[in-house]
């Protein structure tokens, strides 16, 4: 039993976030919230070339065959710096084209050229193997050839040029390319059902990770301000109201991934009560996130209320984050129904 | 105790509610546009002006009706109840400088600005906050050096809203360093916002607002004649200001929000709720969260009549002004979340609050600044804490 | 339009806040745990020559005829004393009687010689004028002849003799005896249609008034531990933790006595939304009341986890008095379903 | 990173559930009477020592297994789920006392001390808090003078817990009244309960528990050879006690409360909900609140194993206990509210957290000395702000 981070994975780990420190900085959000796309194609290549839309796809479609703790300790980098771009849909669409024998496909996502947004169900009837119909909230689609439909009974792509009533709309979070569009029946492509592989368990694990980068995010800019920033002669981190925030926020996040790697490796490792890991993992890292983030803006005060400030943006994207695969109540009443935990 | 209004009260509320039906903008604000809000603002204004609803509560003399409080809080229901857009841009004029004008200015001062700012000629900002000198306020830096019959001020503002469209500024200056303490040696000046020398930068707001703005003073010229209160005195002519803002001035909101939480749950009988099949109200927890806030704004109106009672029979609002404020700040910030709880994945749709039908989204992010403008709630917990229970500090 | 308390008003809580003071001092009810009765009937007396028993009943059975919100404060000082006994019910009797015509009974009742409890529905259908039955809950049975039933349908009173299957249950509260007993359709007493007199509705405005007492007391002993308790060579409440925390207790107290004050005088004076008003007081002041007493449990750290602090006693009446006249999940419900406040 | 447990670990943990299975004791433990309550614990505790149970990760030549923190995160997890009453009048012997011997005693004192605990011998109790130093541990003023090869105590300790029942207690005296800071100059003394001198006054809990106690000293004689580490030198082995507590002392009652929100899903399950006709569990408010109780022991848990993996490589636990303490103690405290809000009426009647089956409401208030106990939520919060976070002070 070991659920600290190998030094491999530590690694691993500093060189994304050092490339999307320099490469994909947060600032880079605002400068961009008017573009069609939150992410330029040239930075999306080299994310691909740093091996991170490949990770857990297989070595022989160019992917890296990493484990879920691996892809988690990426996407909270991803979360830590508000990456923009469809990195969760096309990374679970690589691995997906690639198992269903797509090898071509697989490989144009791992190298970038080939982009899939994710489409997330608001109503008509969950889709099959043969058809897939009803309205979608669809996420980063700019770029996307395909995006990512994720059903309780499987999941596929369909490809975006099927899409119809495609209708941009505009997202509270600038990083985020918001639209909706109906599916008419349109049969996907790779699907797999759900039996077979548990793509959502994998998403929702990948998305509480960018959760918990969101929640240590926020706090340490909130411990950050609450140490430089001087009021009354002292700096306001001596003040307990913040303090006490500061470490309410360390907690949430401390939680969070400790139980988002608990849930990597449970599924990894196929644990019977990995499902309710998973939906562990991402109740508290939702919360985390958003709770981290609102606390931030408080303690950042004025400056925490304007557009120019960053603290905005990590609440903006928890909450975009939060809705992924399904509403946060139904996860709630899903992880009621599990048995107890192992 | 009754809550009977008197007859002549009764009628009045039926002559505001007749008014406001008949002269309410039928436009929507139109929010993203600085010189288009303040036209807006000001011609609303000047209609209600013109309509004898301006200035409820203000003396005569200055162009008020020299009504009471329960008068302007009959006004301010009648109001939220028609769903009118707050009266942003006028806001500081008509329940900060206004009433600081009222009770310290002198009488040329009253004569020339009171009726300016009823007739909605004038749109007034706040020049309080500095860059360090936020909950701090007393450390602010801005200077101002006497020469001859002006103040020569340099210095910066922050988290000045509408200053990109305002003609006046309430401005508090440094006139002495050299004071026993940093409390003293502020003044409060009228600042004429097309003085040279003043810059304005718009800073956007996490909803998108437009209203927030840096200013800039470089050796900007205030007549000396523009003193309010006195010279070094100004912090005390501040406190006054905000326990306005923290006592009355909110009442305004505080009955908005009591309408906001009725829309809301007209939202939630309309809306699918989480289970895909009932409606959202339904839904048990979002029931208990919504009856939760209607008791709460319920509560919260009950606080502000009896804040209005004690202010009819002493004139200063008192530090309980901070419990009325810390109390709508935090019932402000769940209604908003809540409503983003029922919205789900449409809460991610980007709305503003200005907008018909309600933007629910713009709203929540909007809700955040309740508790950090007019002094953090951290800040009226401290004031609370120590002027109303008597805490050690 | 006057939400201030008269001279008069004021006068008559002081006079009621001194008597208990002297009288009734909180530690006695440590002191009589284990009696079977929680207050001695020499008590119940005084309090009755006080005139606490006839304050809403007709003058010509005794009473002081006076109002609602009269009531409330008084309600609220036994609130803040802890004032055990079955004060609300028979208070509620005693008018309960004398409008029905029982002068005797009431005049009996507000002389103290006749105790009411309260008998709270657990199951069984709704009683109605000519038949009462199921299980109830009785709240401060011993001493009493008659227990008041107050159901959807309407209030009236049974005889205690007439319960079956009385079985005395040791209640968390030391200064409330608990029992459960079975009504077998038993013909009640006094019994009034709810559409003729809104009983509930009264009692709830009552108990709102007690949750707040208990609110403000539990408020009031924090607020002196915070200014007395030295620790760190410093008043405890110097630390924001600590300050805060009383703050937040007084801003609940003072939102839940306005909100009950403002449903007194909507009930008295017939508004239209009196029973929304009444619903919303019930619902702040049972939240103030245990927040508050939990809170200063926590201020008061090591000293409020014994028995012989106070602490633990608001605590305790809070939960019990919030479950007076049926659930507190039931009332949000019953508010949401109730029209717009005008 | 892996959760899987070796091949030698997977047999430990079938061992300890047959085991358990065999010899627990059929009786519920007697808690309201303390001698009662000693004999009990003491029994249970000569079981386990007898089977081969006691001190898992205790060094072998003082009677333990010389296991890892794995195999004592095996025991608890299956103890728990076992359904067991906490070791509650052996815990100071076995998760403050022992370890701090082990760390910093003399091997007189070890030879003589940890086997008895592991046995079942004797009974400890801690001497930390004072009326005057409670949160502020280290203003201690109970006195301890030199007096030959004796220590002559006085003084007073309160919320001693098993005092009336206890053989030992590990006490925190003032040896040096003069020292430049007051963390200096306090000694910790291994002091015998039996001592002429000494009077001991239970207090009940707000749960109606006796085990909370008053000691009083009067002139207590302690021989000088029960120093534990040096003289003036005991706030530094005081602290590394507390991170005992707030590190790996509570694996037990963290793994115990996922068992208690298990069991509370149950009576979820089998109660009627508020609505008086679904059971409790179909309501959505409690449903979501279950969940998400079932979620925070998860999160308790992963965080519980992170520190035993963080504990296998360094062996002085760090101020991250305080974190698990905090979020343990808060998240037991709104489980134990969360029952009261499922039973509703019911939660009136006084139960105790001892009884069969179990007692919510006593859970309930019990719940409140989480937060207060070894340290209040403030001062965790205060250690991790200013150690972990490394916030100003």
């Amino acid at each position: 039993m070991d659920l600290l981070p190998s030094a491999d994975q530590l690694e691993l780990a500093a060189v994304a976030s050092e490339f999307f420190a320099e490469q994909v900085p947060i600032s880079a959000i605002r400068d961009r919230r008017d573009e069609p796309s939150a992410i330029p194609r040239k930075l999306w290549s080299a994310g691909a070339d740093l091996g991170l839309l490949g990770v857990s796809a297989a070595e022989d479609v160019g992917g890296s065959g990493l484990d879920l703790d691996d892809e988690a300790l990426l996407f909270r980098e991803l979360g830590r710096w508000l990456v923009p771009g469809p990195f969760l849909a096309s990374g679970g669409g690589a691995r997906r084209a690639g198992r269903a024998g797509h090898a071509g496909l697989a490989r144009s996502i791992v190298t970038g050229e080939v982009l899939v947004g994710l489409a997330q169900r608001r109503d008509g009837e969950p889709g099959d193997g043969r058809r897939v119909a009803g309205t979608f909230d669809l996420f980063d689609r700019p770029d996307a050839s395909y995006v990512l439909v994720v059903d309780p009974s499987g999941a596929g792509l369909l490809e975006t040029a099927s899409l119809e009533d495609v209708r941009t709309i505009e997202c509270i979070d600038p990083g985020t390319r918001l639209a909706s569009a109906t599916a008419a029946g349109t049969a996907p492509l790779c699907w797999v059902p759900a039996e077979d592989e548990p793509i959502r368990s994998r998403g929702l694990v990948l998305a509480s990770a960018v959760l918990v980068g969101i929640a240590e995010a926020a706090r340490d800019q909130a411990v950050e301000h609450a140490k430089t920033r001087v009021q009354f002669g002292r700096p306001i981190g001596v003040n307990q109201a913040i303090k006490h925030a500061c470490v309410d926020m360390a907690v949430a996040a401390e939680a969070a991934w400790e139980q988002t790697l608990f849930a990597a490796i449970s599924m990894r490792s196929g644990r019977a009560d990995a499902e309710f890991q998973v939906l562990a993992a991402n109740v508290v890292a939702g919360r985390a996130a958003v709770g981290n983030a609102a606390a931030s803006i408080q303690v950042h005060g004025g400056m925490g209320y304007t557009y120019e400030h960053d603290a905005h943006l990590y609440l903006k994207r928890a909450h975009v984050v939060e809705q992924f695969f399904g509403s946060t109540r139904e996860r709630l009443g899903d992880l009621l129904a599990q048995e107890a935990a192992q | 105790m009754d809550l009977d209004f008197t007859a002549e009260q009764v009628e009045f509320r039926d002559e505001v509610r007749t008014w406001l039906a008949e002269h309410a903008p039928a436009e929507p604000r139109p929010h993203r546009d600085p010189a288009a809000t303040r036209e807006y603002d000001l011609a609303w204004q000047r209609t209600q002006w013109e309509g004898g609803w301006a200035g409820i509560a203000w003396p005569e003399r200055y162009g008020g009706r020299g009504l009471t409080l329960v008068q302007q809080l009959i006004w301010y229901e009648e109001y939220a109840r028609a769903g009118l857009p707050s009266v942003d841009a006028c806001f500081v004029g008509l329940n900060h400088a206004g009433p600081t004008l009222i009770t310290t200015a002198t009488e040329e001062q009253k004569n020339f600005h009171l009726p300016r700012i009823l007739r909605g000629q004038d749109v007034w900002c706040q020049g309080f906050s500095e860059p360090g000198a936020g909950s701090d306020l007393a450390a602010l830096s801005t200077r101002a050096v006497r020469d001859g019959e002006e103040f020569v001020v340099s210095g910066q503002k922050v988290w000045t809203s509408f200053a990109n469209i305002a003609d006046y500024q309430e401005l508090l200056v440094r006139t002495d360093r050299d004071g026993p303490k940093k409390h003293h040696g502020i003044t409060w000046l009228i600042c004429d916002m097309s003085s040279p020398g003043i810059e304005v930068r718009p800073i956007e707001t996490i909803e998108g607002g437009a209203e927030f703005c840096e200013v800039f003073y470089d050796e900007v010229r205030v007549p000396a004649a523009n003193v309010v209160g006195e010279r070094d005195n100004g912090w005390r002519v501040a406190m006054s200001t905000l326990s306005f803002e923290r006592g009355t001035a909110y009442t305004a909101s505080q009955v908005r929000l009591a309408d906001t939480v009725e829309k809301l749950v007209d939202l939630a009988r309309e809306r699918t709720g989480p289970d895909g099949r009932r409606p959202a109200i339904a839904d048990d927890e979002l029931c208990r969260r919504l009856a939760t806030a209607r008791a709460e704004v319920a509560a919260l109106r009950a606080m502000t009549y009896a804040g209005i009672c004690r202010n009819l029979r002493s004139d200063t609002p008192g530090p309980e002004g901070s419990m009325l404020k810390l109390y709508y700040a935090e019932t402000a910030k769940r209604v908003a979340r809540l409503a983003m709880d029922i919205l789900g994945a449409d809460g991610l749709r980007a709305t503003s609050r200005w907008n018909r039908p309600f933007g629910w989204s713009g709203n929540y992010l909007y809700s955040f600044s309740t508790s950090i403008g007019g002094g953090t709630s951290e800040i009226q917990r401290n004031i609370i804490g120590d002027r109303v229970l008597g805490l050690p500090r």
